[in-house]
């Protein structure tokens, strides 16, 4: 066990350091509330790319630095600690461009890293559908192919951006003679297309992240498959897996939110008030049980193990201590947790409703709970799966636990 | 020894419910939500035609004679269909505590208008920052130096704050007081009002934590995932379980309390902060569950959930949090001398 | 809405306040260890039957006071609230005696109620087997008719006063050939009866409560079945609505509980401590709302309503609160919790010890937590019950739920 | 930034494994809950011979020259094992402080025999009313007046107190303590040593806990209700994973700890705290959810579960409670200034 960082990694460190400083607007980008704070965005996604910080991880053949894990971590928490604008493509950068250097033809790689790369493209995930949340191998969105084009009908729901989404990567209904995890196909669709109607969904802190995308007889061309007809079930579950790089740095994040917390108690003037004190302590030991299972596992992925069920233990320990984290905020708020409006000296109510109500959303989002739970039983723990129902259910079931691992509903 | 309410007060709930839940639909509420001004007035004046806000009023001056907990019982479906009216403030504290202390130049001035809807009269007690609907307030209630005054429009302003409920409108108020404003000084007066109000949030938050558990049962019932009702896992089933665990036992707990205010019993304010204690935290977590059940779709403006969600996290914190209650009790288990 | 007591009530609790106060033993009776204790808690017995006491709510015309249950609480209230001895024939009295009221013959009542009253018969119960636990139906206890004699073997286990029981009621099986529910007798056995092997089980809390008895070509007259052959499970399900009584006046008992914990929280010197405050409200709170809905049930069922799931609430609320008072009371202690000595002045340590491991028993015996939950989300909310496996499975275990409803292990 | 074991602690773990399950067997603990006087010493001394005793002493004096980190991984095979000598006192904090604060002439007199098991050394730090097996001990570790002395066993007298865990054997000490037993008085040894106490507790405790959830997961697959394994229904397995998410990631805090301790890290209390405060938390819940998985028959004396779920009671409170570690991180995070 060795704690202190290579000398390289501390030159890479304050490299990183030095250049955010220098770099991240001096003003926080206004809140991405609709197209018209988009460009100030894009703007900084191209400050990092001209740098060559907008996608570290990508192997150096596609525009990256070929960094290893430690070093995006590395990344991940000066990009926190000093508070540089929340990335727009994280979904093209994090998870379509890795799917694609797998499962993408050369063709494909060279026709989409690029402008993910640049965020000329931003890419949206068309997974989710009203009635594929949990049990995403549900999903009944179809693609029919006519010649060498698919005709794409249905809906997709929780779309993160959505509503600006240049290109969308979907799982689509391409057989309905099968067992349901084997008529799926991973496809690529530019939003551009005909046919397609987005409506923003207003979340319930009133932010419009996410949005419902309608898909009426829109042409695809059959080009835009990766990884095979049918066969998209597999490469939505190699998706899934980059879905666990997300959470680099992330602890530095809390930590914030504890600061925040912080203020909110010396605020209210309850500082010395054990029963709170008790409760910020406890959160700050969650945390750092939190950073420290990060590093483990940091190690455990860099000595080449792979990342398996455990994941679920990540994302249920985080979801709910955040949620925690905001809801102690209500708490000790108590008669001025109602008020969003800068009532409170030096505390921004109305930004910690906005995160206290997405905090509640983060124990839903990318699995449940109880769906992490369910995993975590059945997998770490190796308990035996629920018996499957007597009454006719779709083929293909028993692996419930498995293809919601990593769902975005 | 019977825990059971009359059958008058049965039949009012009953038409209470019938009556809210048909004026204060969701649309309805909604519309509060985006309108900028004040609401319609003559929703006030329905309401108290209806009796409601003179349920603790004596039939003497309009109300229906009942006592705090026939309100109780009023207040739980007030929770329940999200109503946008001050009736806590107006009914359920104000006109009880002028019966109980105003001179009766005070009662004949204040509580027939009350009672028929021509007056409304907001509260401001403890730590709370702000009142209710100050704005279009005839009157306010508040303590000043311990002892309670009443004081008329022109003699306070009110300045509003955004609550995070946009049913509620609140508003910091500065007010003058005067000996001719004194409503009493008698020492326990206070307390009891305090205790008064504390039960009757108790009771609204009871209604609010029944109507998302009942709307989370009805969604699990009918959403599918994995060829079945969600409502039939296990997992979703002990967490509507673990809820209405809390949110029935609540219930009467708050009726105690209210019988404990209405009758000024020696356990009054004990009474009052188990009731505010428990409830707070019974909706706490009716609120946390009932949004997990019904997951995604409850995280969205256009579900109607967030509606009381809200409403349940602004009077969490209304006349004491529930550790603010416990510390009270601690006070009184340890502190005080027992007999 | 009347909390006031009438007159009547009034009376009858100041005459019982009074004759306990009168009658009580002034030192506390020893542990029941051994049938080295047993006379001196049999005597107790006699001198309650002896002032009509034993069994206030029996008619008249079997030996009781018809008392309704508004004077049973109140004479519970007082039992508690004066530590009176613990009772070794609850079984008898509380179960087989209002069973018997219920389902036995003329006959049946004259031979065994007036032993129950008088408590020269001390009843176990004999329901839960090795493989019977949550799953009663599936007992497997085996009684085959011989002429009029029906030989008995198998095991139960969790039998509560098996050790120093005379007769048992028992559930067993009588019928192979039909679903599991169906096939159930209920049984009076004599414990001396040839055969019998009784065995103690010494609990965590080194405790002996409970019993294994084992039974070997056990002879029993047919004429001791209750409620007619193969009717067993409608009969025990009437056995356990009777459980519901048992709680009557409890909020007292665990008022006496706090009252300790208040005594190891000064004794530690924490009263002054925020969190430790919060904490002992918190339970104070909650055994304060369990005596208010005790008397809203109270009225309920006086007021000729029965006693439906929301039994399952009352249990659930009082086991886990119960847990956490010990729990509390261990975390008080802090490191004195492991000491199992009078080290802590006024505190008796060892006695919490053995409160505290038996409270945590609370939330598994008659129906666990799980259990619990299940009845109240099925039976209280509505929801749905769990598809049946596809896998064969035992018939009738559609009503599993309520089947455990009041199981004893 | 390497955050895992190097090879040889692995291998030194997974021996100690197959060691102490061998040896500390249900059936021998149950002779040691028996037994009326001390162990058989030839377990102390057989278990030095292994060298887990040793293992943070200097190869030098005898032992294997790791540290609290290599120290924390044996200690949770302990707390699985449900160890029943005072390896956590002699081996994990006494050999160390003696390593770092200790005189040459100290070290000579002591290492070598610790790590060879001719000496037993046992501690009483902080509020701890007593010190496990003080009557057998050669030595005896204690804080006076801030400083630490290591008494010699013709200076303290022991007088035996019962545990719950009757695999403990538990004494009030008296000491006669001089400037001939002062160890050290460095102002930050005795607040290290602590600290170390508590994490090497926390490691046991995190061995307890994967203990009987292993014993959980094992019962669950296996007992059979309603014609399925109780470990399939959907309650039984959230139990389990709620637990596993616990006693799992206290892991790695633990870890984190050790190495505070060992390399003296400016942020080792914090750290020590952290990790004391969690694995009582992780341990407690552990001890809860397998008690109730295993239902009825692990309330038996006869079933071993209750063997861990006692020493588990008995060391949560070990080296401060849970809220004494936090109430200690609330301090540097709110009184200190913090640059």
């Amino acid at each position: 066990m060795d704690l202190n960082p290579t000398p390289d990694q501390q030159v890479f460190r304050e490299e990183v350091r030095a250049w955010l400083a220098d770099n991240v607007p001096a003003e926080p980008l206004p809140p991405l509330k609709s197209s018209e704070e988009l460009p100030s965005y894009k703007a900084w996604e191209r400050t990092l790319y001209e740098a060559g910080y907008a996608a570290i991880s990508w192997p150096k053949e596609f525009g990256g630095q070929d960094a290893d894990l430690m070093t995006q971590a590395i990344f991940a928490e000066e990009y926190a600690r000093l508070g540089a604008p929340n990335r727009i493509n994280t979904l093209g950068l994090g998870l379509a461009g890795p799917t694609l250097m797998v499962h993408g033809t050369k063709e494909q790689q060279q026709q989409w890293l690029p402008g993910i790369l640049s965020c000329d493209d931003i890419w949206c995930q068309g997974f989710s559908e009203p009635d594929a949340g949990s049990d995403l191998a549900a999903i009944r969105t179809s693609a029919v192919l006519e010649d060498d084009t698919y005709i794409v009908n249905g809906q997709k729901i929780w779309t993160s951006q959505g509503r600006y989404g240049d290109w969308i990567f979907m799982l689509v209904r391409t057989n309905t003679d099968v067992p349901k995890h084997k008529g799926i196909t991973f496809l690529m669709i530019d939003m551009t297309s005909e046919g397609i109607e987005v409506r923003n969904i207003t979340q319930i802190n009133n932010d419009a992240g996410f949005a419902e995308v309608f898909f009426d007889d829109v042409r695809v061309p059959a080009a835009n498959v990766v990884g095979g007809v049918d066969n998209g079930w597999g490469v939505a579950m190699t998706t899934l897996s980059f879905e666990r790089g997300t959470g680099l740095g992330s602890h530095v994040r809390f930590q914030k939110n504890l600061d925040d917390l912080t203020g909110i108690i010396k605020a209210r003037g309850v500082q010395d008030d054990p029963r709170v004190r008790d409760k910020l302590a406890a959160l700050h030991v969650r945390n750092q049980v939190f950073r420290h299972n990060g590093n483990r596992t940091l190690t455990s992925i860099t000595n080449g193990n792979p990342v398996g069920p455990e994941a679920s233990l990540n994302k249920l320990f985080w979801s709910t201590m955040e949620r925690d984290i905001f809801e102690t905020g209500m708490d000790v708020l108590g008669p001025y947790a109602e008020l969003a409006d800068d009532v409170l000296d030096g505390v921004d109510i109305p930004s910690w409703h906005k995160h206290y109500w997405y905090a509640r959303a983060a124990c839903i989002y990318a699995g449940t709970t109880q769906i992490q739970k369910n995993i975590i039983a059945e997998r770490v723990l190796g308990l035996p799966k629920e018996p499957r129902p007597a009454a006719a259910t779709p083929a293909g079931s028993r692996s419930t636990a498995a293809a919601a691992a990593g769902t975005d509903s | 020894m019977y825990f059971d309410f009359t059958d008058d007060a049965k039949d009012l709930a009953a038409g209470a419910r019938e009556f809210l839940t048909g004026e204060y639909t969701p649309d309805y509420v909604r519309s509060v939500w985006d309108a900028d001004g004040p609401r319609d007035p003559s929703k006030w004046t329905h309401l108290a035609e209806t009796g409601f806000v003179g349920v603790g009023v004596a039939e003497d001056f309009g109300g229906l004679g009942m006592g705090d907990v026939e309100m109780s019982l009023l207040l739980e479906e007030a929770g329940r269909a999200n109503l946008t009216e001050p009736l806590l403030e107006t009914g359920a504290v104000v006109a009880p505590t002028i019966a109980d202390y105003g001179s009766e130049a005070t009662k004949k001035e204040w509580l027939p208008r009350i009672a028929s809807g021509e007056a409304i009269v907001t509260v401001r007690l403890g730590d709370a920052p702000v009142a209710v609907d100050a704005d279009i307030a005839d009157g306010l209630l508040l303590e000043e130096d311990g002892a309670l005054h009443l004081v008329g429009a022109d003699s306070f302003t009110a300045s509003q704050v955004d609550s995070l409920d946009l049913g509620r409108r609140v508003f910091t108020v500065e007010a003058i007081t005067s000996s001719d404003t004194l409503l009493t000084d008698d020492a326990d007066a206070y307390a009891r009002t305090f205790d008064r109000a504390a039960v009757a949030t108790a009771a609204w938050l009871n209604g609010t934590g029944q109507q998302v558990l009942e709307m989370s049962v009805a969604y699990v019932k009918e959403r599918e995932q994995f060829g079945r009702p969600v409502g039939s896992f296990q997992a979703v089933k002990h967490l509507l379980a673990e809820t209405v665990l809390q949110v029935e036992t609540s219930r009467a707990a708050t009726w105690y309390a209210a019988y404990a205010v209405q009758h000024d019993l020696a356990d009054r304010t004990e009474a009052a902060s188990v009731a505010k204690s428990f409830a707070s935290d019974a909706e706490r977590l009716a609120n946390t569950n009932s949004l997990q059940a019904h997951a995604g779709i409850g995280f969205t403006w256009e579900h109607d959930l967030h509606l009381w969600l809200k409403r349940g996290k602004a009077l969490e914190g209304a006349y004491g949090t529930a550790s603010w209650h416990r510390d009270r009790i601690a006070s009184l288990l340890l502190d005080v001398d027992q007999s």
